[in-house]
């Protein structure tokens, strides 16, 4: 409509010019621009690569030479940790015909899914019925600490990504559409909240194992505690950081861009997700690294209720809780303290420092200081 | 906000906190007791009718005292407020002497109308005392309690009113008649028994027709007034007290008319529940004021001084009580520590004298140390797990015999358990006095590997997943975990573990949602029916929905026996019965791990882990010496 | 003596904006703990002008008169309590977003501070070729380029587009904001203050530039601004507004030459004059009182209590803007 | 202020209502009862037992009743501690509880706030790292695992403190310790992650531009701005530390309310429950109306709607 909307030829081959010199130069998204911050920092990336390697053993936990978490041994209970016979130790896994005996993988491994059972037969392959020594000791059923720490970690690192993305998804979106819609919406999401927080969970958990109960009698069939565990803990861990998001948004919706993302006809969703929330990133990954720990923890209260794992099963929060009863001023079974918390002060040491680099990586503003 | 509030914001902010300081650290410092022990948890009452469990049964015996005591050695009845009592020759009736210098807190005395007063106050549905069953062998007492009446039965009505001059929480005015007819509301007639009443007084409720000293009256229950012209309403319709048999022919004599002759009816007088209130205190406040320091009036050797939930009970000596002279104790301090851990530490550190319980991970270690203020003595009760008999393959005997034999209960005592429990081969312990147990299969998993195939299922194959039930407590859940191993290992049958908390453990047991349970019983009294007659058919406790006429005959004769040797013959008989048919197996017989410091004296261990506390006294001597280290 | 001030646009009859008699009053409540008052301030109180096409309009106050909460009241980012806008025939005032957002197009606005309407976790392209997106604007494969363009035509290094807006100086931000607001080619541009945060030397700038798109673009451009001098040199009518209403507009040479309402005046003998001479000789006038808290209430002028002449009339009822061209509101001011 | 203020003391009566609602009829679906015990009680004397407690009554009319009782803040016996009404019970555990929450929360405020300030002012050095590698250990370890340590170390290896008890400043310190100590450690990150983004804003740029000292910078202008997570995260956090601390309660033996929360459920003390269930939403709603309030101290531009 504007003839001078129009651009001249000549103009066109220069802009041309510019287009490719800026190309060369790089377009970088953010995430893209934050990776590469993010590799900058050494110790994100040590995190990073701790973090990764947590997951992988997590996963090969099957293949790995050491002892059963479940089989016991009364013989040797409260054992201190020992390094030798490093590799004497074995584990009755392979019938008298040299097969993988399937009954003695389940007695001492539990139930396992295909990937597991496979990685069991190849770590037979590898490794044979070796084991290593109980170097982190043994509990009140001499059980090997160590594998208890590592088939434990399985079950508390799932919990702590599905509680993560839980608080990730719903509550950042709650709280960012709460506090941005503000008015009446926002009060009553925001009751809703605390509605939900008040209710005692224990009811809650208690009643949802009962009707469990009865669908399983009804359907004759029978549903893992840890898949419902993972609807109580995202029923619970995303109220804290809806209102945490909720209270930077409001905040936030306040700053000039946002209105200006509304003069350019921007969207409430696009104001909300594409202009605010990724300015409060840095709470949100710093919220999030602290509840992934809280969430282990509580998982060790839930299995208490008859949620979350199941004994013999094991997860970091049930190590963590023994804790409680054999710290005694008469003896102090130190290893079955001190290695549980390593396994999982260690991960949250990395989680945090990732979080940190993560949030610095986030904000472009930070990129010179 | 405005300006000034923005200013002033975080000042208040701060000012709060420190303000909440301040206060929370104004609280002072409470001067040790002469005894200081470890309660467990907070009771629920102190009234006597209104509890059951030990740590109230601790605070109840040290303030109240009831007809009998029991000898903290031995356990044998030793005298109360009774002086003496004699039994008739034909075991039915027990007459109670009582003391003349027993006295209640506030200095009056003790009388058998105070006794009569609270056995009726304990079986009345009022209070719906949870161990009123136990005086249930008195003669008319079980029909008094559960509201049971028939026509022509003598009754007595409560009415709205109360006498005047009466205590603001005394019951309405009595009067006695003979029950003519019960009616139905809404028309019919019910001439049989009338168990308990449902309604709520109010319009589904009944008519009693009675008569009254030669007139014909109609009472209906409720809480108001009729509206009806000829029907009056009351509170209660129950048996005539007059006609249960406990009388009180003078003050100082107590009657007791039994139905059948109750072996242990003396020990029984001995239990806390069993212990006396005081009518004028309850009267005057109602429950549960009565209850309260400030308010109640008790006999025992001690007394209330002070309750702080959760925290403490002090109790002082009570000056009236009539064996003041041979109470050593000043003050004592019940403690409500709940975690053993805590309890220990406190211990440890010389703030408490007695502890009832060490944590089960310290008592190897503490063992191997000799320590001589710990011990670990057996104590009538015992951990056992129920079957579900109508659970396949759970009904068929051999399989649960093969089970029984295929757990090394030696093996549970030795590591997990730890404090010297005995491993169990009968569900009435052997220390039980009088008796002598009948014993179940041992140990033996060859013998249950063949009686499992003989079942079906040679080396477990074909057997279906068994599932272990038990409340989630660490010690049910190690020992579950290690049966597992054993079972497997054993027999080869998989077993699946499930921990619910206790309230749906208890409904999931009831409702018979299980396979194998875990349970636990405490004896009451030291006799074999507390531990027997909880297999009976009828028996509410009986989880198990096993059923055997022959074993309910056996304990429903011993119950009617008059000759001591020939009732525990039948109580061994049904036992044997019991543990041929084994819808339960017994694992050990508990034991008490406890603490009590060297200068406590005066303080035994005994089978039911009960320590009368007028007996203990403390040796200063010692205690500042060892202070001294 | 150089006269900046332009010579008036021809007076076309292409009147796209038409603003009516708009009023924003925000509800007030104070006092820590209690609401003492119930009123409201009427921070836009009456407010009527309008924009032709390829005009710019001034639009002048002392901070807190009002002129912003107008601007934005025009563009329903606040919505306005009454009045009426007429854009292109029809009457847009007080439109929910979804409404608003086709008009978005033809109506935009650049910020006052060029620090914090810049969303600092997007790059100067996305910013830029966000708009574009929204709207859907050319092809996506073109868009890139088309943000060269724009920040090329604003005299921005289009090299920087994939740097953060906190590595600009304050002058350059201000020249993304203008990128923005030109990336989905709009009709008219409301200019909040663009240039008060920004140091004095960048300020020049920053007016030509506006100067120069706006001619080159044929735009409609709402200036506003507290400072008459730069909105002479770039208007070409200007309304003066004091508490929330306008109370003279004329074209900007009129207004220049011979303001009517004393505050202009005022506001004019405050502006100083690039001739020491002439400088020397001028007399300001210096506005006694304070400018009163808009929540309060007036019979009269609101001007009044600040007037060098105010007369005892003057407090009885509210002037009214009269005039054709040369439009003011006081009793005292002769009739233009 | 005062509108707003009101109309979420509205809003709170609609909150109360719905948790106390919800939560009643969880308690009764849930399986068993209050009078189930491991010695089963007679038949006959149940029947008297619920019937003294109006169990037997239909659902809805125990429903009303208890909401009547709510209304007047009278929730009935306890059915667990019988002696004591509910009011009695939360009267003497609330003081308590509250005192030891504040104590330990304003403990975790100062050395939360200071620590992530100083960490966050010295951003990657050795002192920033150790302060947040001692928060992390402060998360990582459930706090009954710093308890049985810090009285292991000061009851038995120093012994500076009692063991366990209620009473005295010395009886005070060590719960207040361990249970402030996971909420410093949360605070110090989170008002590390909030002062390193204000930090980074234009107007403390411009604040130290203008030649303010450090100190007014970090103390006026920037700590305010990063509070404000922090602020969120403390309402909810206040509510807990001061009726959840269970675990500390237990260990030392405190006569607080925290324990009874848990008891209160897993015992199905059902008038317990919902007393103490009404007194934390009310506790949570007041603190989060706080933390509202508190935003527009954190933030001017933020308005109270």
């Amino acid at each position: 409509m504007h003839p001078t909307w129009q651009q001249s030829p000549q103009d066109a081959e220069r802009l041309a010019e510019l287009l490719a010199e800026s190309q060369r130069i790089q377009g970088l998204s953010l995430g893209r621009d934050a990776w590469r911050r993010l590799k900058r920092t050494r110790t994100a990336m040590a995190s990073l690569g701790f973090l990764v390697l947590v997951g992988v053993l997590a996963v090969l936990t099957p293949l790995l030479p050491i002892a059963s978490p479940r089989e016991v041994h009364t013989e040797r209970r409260f054992a201190p940790p020992e390094l030798s016979p490093f590799w004497a130790e074995r584990i009755p896994l392979v019938d008298d015909e040299g097969r993988v005996d399937e009954a003695a993988v389940t007695a001492a491994f539990g139930e396992l899914n295909l990937l597991d059972r496979a990685l069991v037969r190849l770590r037979v392959a590898l490794f044979g019925e070796h084991c290593v020594a109980s170097v982190c000791g043994t509990d009140e059923l001499g059980r090997d600490v160590l594998a208890r720490i590592f088939w434990g970690g399985r079950v508390s690192l799932l919990v702590g990504v599905v509680a993560a993305l839980v608080s990730l998804v719903i509550g950042v979106s709650y709280g960012a559409v709460s506090g941005y819609l503000g008015g009446l919406v926002d009060d009553a999401m925001m009751r809703l909240v605390d509605v939900l927080y008040a209710i005692p969970f224990i009811f809650v958990v208690i009643y949802l194992i009962t009707v469990l109960s009865a669908l399983e009698a009804s359907l004759n069939k029978s549903f893992d505690r840890i898949t419902l565990f993972f609807f109580v803990v995202g029923a619970i861990y995303w109220l804290t950081m809806a209102r945490v998001v909720r209270g930077q948004i409001i905040s936030l919706k306040n700053e000039q861009f946002a209105e200006a993302a509304r003069t350019i006809g921007a969207g409430r969703a696009r104001i909300i997700f594409r202009h605010l929330v990724p300015n409060l990133l840095s709470v949100v990954i710093v919220y999030l690294t602290l509840t992934i720990p809280r969430v282990m923890l509580f998982e060790a209260f839930l299995s208490f209720l008859g949620l979350g794992v199941e004994p013999p099963d094991v997860s970091w929060g049930l190590l963590a809780n023994q804790g409680l009863r054999v710290i005694t001023p008469v003896r102090i079974y130190w290893w079955l303290v001190v290695f549980p918390a390593i396994a999982l002060g260690a991960t949250l040491f990395a989680l945090n420092f990732l979080g940190d680099g993560l949030r610095d990586a986030l904000d472009p503003r930070l990129k010179h200081r | 906000m405005t300006s000034t509030g923005r200013t002033l914001f975080p000042y208040l902010a701060a000012g709060a906190m420190i303000a909440a300081v301040v206060w929370s650290l104004s609280f002072g410092t409470l001067e040790r007791a002469d005894f200081t022990f470890v309660n467990s948890t907070e009771i629920k009452s102190v009234d006597p009718a209104m509890v059951t469990g030990q740590p109230e049964g601790r605070i109840i015996r040290t303030i109240s005292e009831g007809l009998l005591g029991w000898d903290p050695e031995t356990l044998a009845p030793v005298p109360g407020v009774a002086a003496s009592y004699d039994v008739s020759d034909d075991k039915k009736t027990y007459t109670f002497h009582l003391r003349d210098d027993a006295a209640w807190s506030n200095g009056e005395p003790v009388t058998a109308d105070d006794f009569s007063y609270s056995f009726r106050r304990f079986l009345h549905p009022e209070i719906a005392a949870e161990y009123a069953y136990l005086l249930w062998d008195v003669v008319g007492a079980e029909d008094f309690s559960t509201m049971r009446l028939e026509v022509g039965q003598p009754v007595e009505i409560e009415l709205l009113d109360r006498p005047e001059g009466a205590l603001p929480f005394a019951p309405g005015r009595r009067i006695s008649g003979v029950l003519k007819e019960v009616i139905e509301e809404g028309g019919g007639t019910d001439g049989g028994a009338d168990n308990t009443d449902g309604g709520n007084g109010n319009g589904t409720g009944k008519v009693y027709v009675v008569d009254v000293g030669g007139t014909e009256r109609r009472f209906r229950r409720g809480d108001v007034p009729s509206a009806d012209d000829d029907v009056e309403a009351c509170r209660w319709v129950l048996r005539d007290f007059e006609t249960v048999g406990i009388r009180a022919p003078d003050d100082h004599t107590l009657e007791i008319t039994l139905k059948h002759p109750v072996l242990y009816f003396d020990k029984l007088m001995g239990f806390y529940p069993l212990f006396p209130v005081n009518r004028t205190c309850v009267e005057t406040y109602g429950y549960p004021a009565w209850t309260k320091p400030e308010h109640i009036v008790s006999n025992g050797p001690f007394q209330l001084k002070f309750r702080r939930i959760r925290d403490r009970i002090r109790m002082e000596k009570n000056p009236h009580y009539w064996g003041r002279d041979d109470v050593s104790l000043e003050t004592i301090d019940a403690l409500a520590v709940e975690s053993v851990t805590t309890a220990l530490n406190m211990y440890m550190t010389g703030e408490v004298d007695y502890v009832p319980e060490v944590p089960r991970t310290i008592l190897q270690e503490i063992q191997a140390q000799g320590r001589e203020d710990f011990s670990a003595e057996p104590f009538l009760a015992n951990y056992h797990y129920l079957f579900n008999v109508e659970k396949p393959p759970l009904d068929d005997v051999r399989v649960r015999r093969a089970i029984n034999m295929a757990i090394n209960k030696q093996e549970i005592v030795d590591t997990v358990t730890q404090g010297g429990e005995i491993p169990a081969r009968s569900i009435v312990p052997p220390m039980v006095s009088g008796y002598s147990a009948a014993e179940c299969d041992a140990y033996d998993p060859e013998a249950a590997r063949a009686l499992l195939a003989e079942a079906g299922y040679p080396g477990g194959k074909g057997f279906p997943t068994l599932e272990i039930l038990y409340n989630t407590h660490e010690t049910h859940q190690t020992v579950a975990e290690l049966i597992q191993a054993q079972l497997r290992n054993e027999l080869g049958i998989n077993v699946g573990l499930r921990n619910e908390e206790w309230g749906t453990c208890l409904n999931s047991r009831r409702t018979g949602d299980f396979m194998m349970c875990r349970a636990g019983w405490i004896a009451d009294y030291d006799d074999p029916n507390t531990f027997l007659d909880m297999f009976m058919t009828s028996n509410p406790n009986n989880h198990t929905r096993w059923s055997d006429e022959e074993y309910d005959r056996l304990l429903e004769e011993a119950a009617e026996c008059e000759d001591p040797q020939q009732r525990m013959q039948m109580l061994h008989d049904a036992e044997a019965v019991l543990m041929s048919e084994m819808p339960v197996v017994p694992l050990y017989q508990y034991v008490r791990p406890t603490m009590v410091q060297p200068y406590v004296k005066g303080f035994y261990n005994n089978a039911l882990d009960v320590h009368p506390l007028k007996y203990v006294s403390i040796d200063k001597e010692l205690k500042r010496e060892l202070a001294g280290h | 003596m150089i006269d900046h001030s332009r010579t008036p646009v021809d007076a076309s009859d292409d009147v796209p904006l038409d603003v009516r008699d708009l009023k924003v009053h925000f509800p007030t409540s104070s006092g820590p703990l209690c609401d003492r008052r119930y009123g409201a301030v009427r921070a836009v109180d009456g407010v009527s002008f309008q924009v032709h096409a390829g005009e710019t309009y001034g639009l002048v106050g002392e901070s807190g008169c009002g002129k912003s909460t107008t601007a934005r009241a025009v563009l329903n980012l606040i919505r306005p309590t009454g009045g009426q806008v007429w854009w292109r025939g029809r009457n847009i005032a007080g439109l929910d977003d979804p409404a608003m957002r086709p008009l978005r197009r033809d109506l935009q606005m650049i910020f006052q501070d060029p620090f914090s309407s810049l969303n600092p976790r997007m790059t100067v392209g996305q910013i830029v070729g966000e708009p574009m997106k929204i709207f859907n604007l050319h092809k996506p494969a073109d868009r890139q380029l088309e943000v060269i363009r724009l920040l090329d035509m604003v005299g921005l290094n289009p090299r920087f587009m994939n740097r953060y807006p906190h590595e600009f100086s304050g002058g350059q931000r201000q020249r993304i904001g203008v990128a923005r607001a030109l990336a989905v080619q709009p009709q008219l541009i409301f200019c909040d203050e663009p240039v008060a945060a920004l140091d004095v030397s960048i300020q020049a700038q920053v007016v030509n530039l506006l100067d120069d798109l706006q001619q080159r673009l044929a735009l409609s451009l709402v200036f506003i601004a507290h400072d008459l001098a730069i909105v002479r040199h770039l208007s070409d009518r200007i309304g003066v507004m004091y508490l929330g209403r306008i109370v003279e507009e004329a074209s900007s040479v009129d207004l220049y030459r011979d303001p009517k309402h004393p505050y202009t005046k005022a506001l004019l003998s405050a502006v100083p004059i690039p001739d020491p001479a002439v400088e020397r000789r001028r007399r300001r006038i210096v506005l006694s009182g304070e400018v009163p808290s808009p929540d309060k209430l007036y019979a009269g002028c609101p001007f009044a209590d600040r007037c060098p002449i105010v007369e005892p009339s003057c407090r009885e009822s509210p002037p009214r803007l009269e005039g054709t061209t040369h439009r003011v509101a006081c009793f005292k001011a002769e009739g233009g | 202020m005062l509108v707003f203020v009101l109309k979420r003391l509205l809003w709170m009566v609609l909150t109360v209502w719905a948790v106390f609602t919800v939560s009643f009829l969880l308690m009764r679906a849930v399986p068993g009862g209050p009078f189930d015990s491991e010695r089963e009680v007679p038949p006959e004397i149940k029947a008297n037992l619920e019937k003294r407690y109006h169990l037997d009554e239909p659902l809805y009319q125990q429903y009303f009743r208890q909401l009547a009782g709510a209304a007047r803040f009278d929730f009935g016996p306890s059915y667990k501690l019988a002696d004591y009404t509910v009011g009695e019970v939360i009267a003497e555990g609330l003081p308590i509880s509250a005192s030891l929450g504040l104590l330990a929360m304003s403990f975790a405020v100062v050395l939360g706030v200071t620590a992530g300030t100083v960490s966050a002012l010295r951003r990657q050095s050795v002192l920033d790292v150790t302060l947040m590698s001692i928060a992390t250990i402060g998360i990582a370890l459930p706090n009954f695992i710093i308890a049985s340590i810090c009285v292991i170390l000061f009851v038995f290896v120093i012994p500076i403190f009692p063991a366990a008890g209620w009473g005295s400043i010395s009886n005070l310190i060590l719960p207040a310790f361990c249970l402030g100590a996971p909420f410093a450690a949360y605070i110090a990150r989170l008002t590390r992650t909030g002062m390193l983004d204000v930090m980074g804003q234009d107007y403390i740029r411009t604040a130290r531009a203008k030649g303010l000292s450090g100190r007014t910078v970090v103390v006026k202008h920037a700590l305010r701005g990063a509070l404000l997570p922090v602020a969120s995260y403390l309402g909810p956090a206040t509510a807990d530390i001061m009726t959840g601390s269970l675990v500390v309660e237990q260990i030392f033996a405190i006569p607080g309310l925290g324990s009874h929360f848990v008891k209160a459920a897993l015992l199905r003390d059902f008038p317990l429950a919902m007393g103490l269930v009404v007194l934390y939403t009310v506790l949570l709603y007041s603190m989060n109306l706080l933390v509202d309030i508190s935003y527009t101290y954190f933030d001017p531009r933020v308005r109270l709607e």
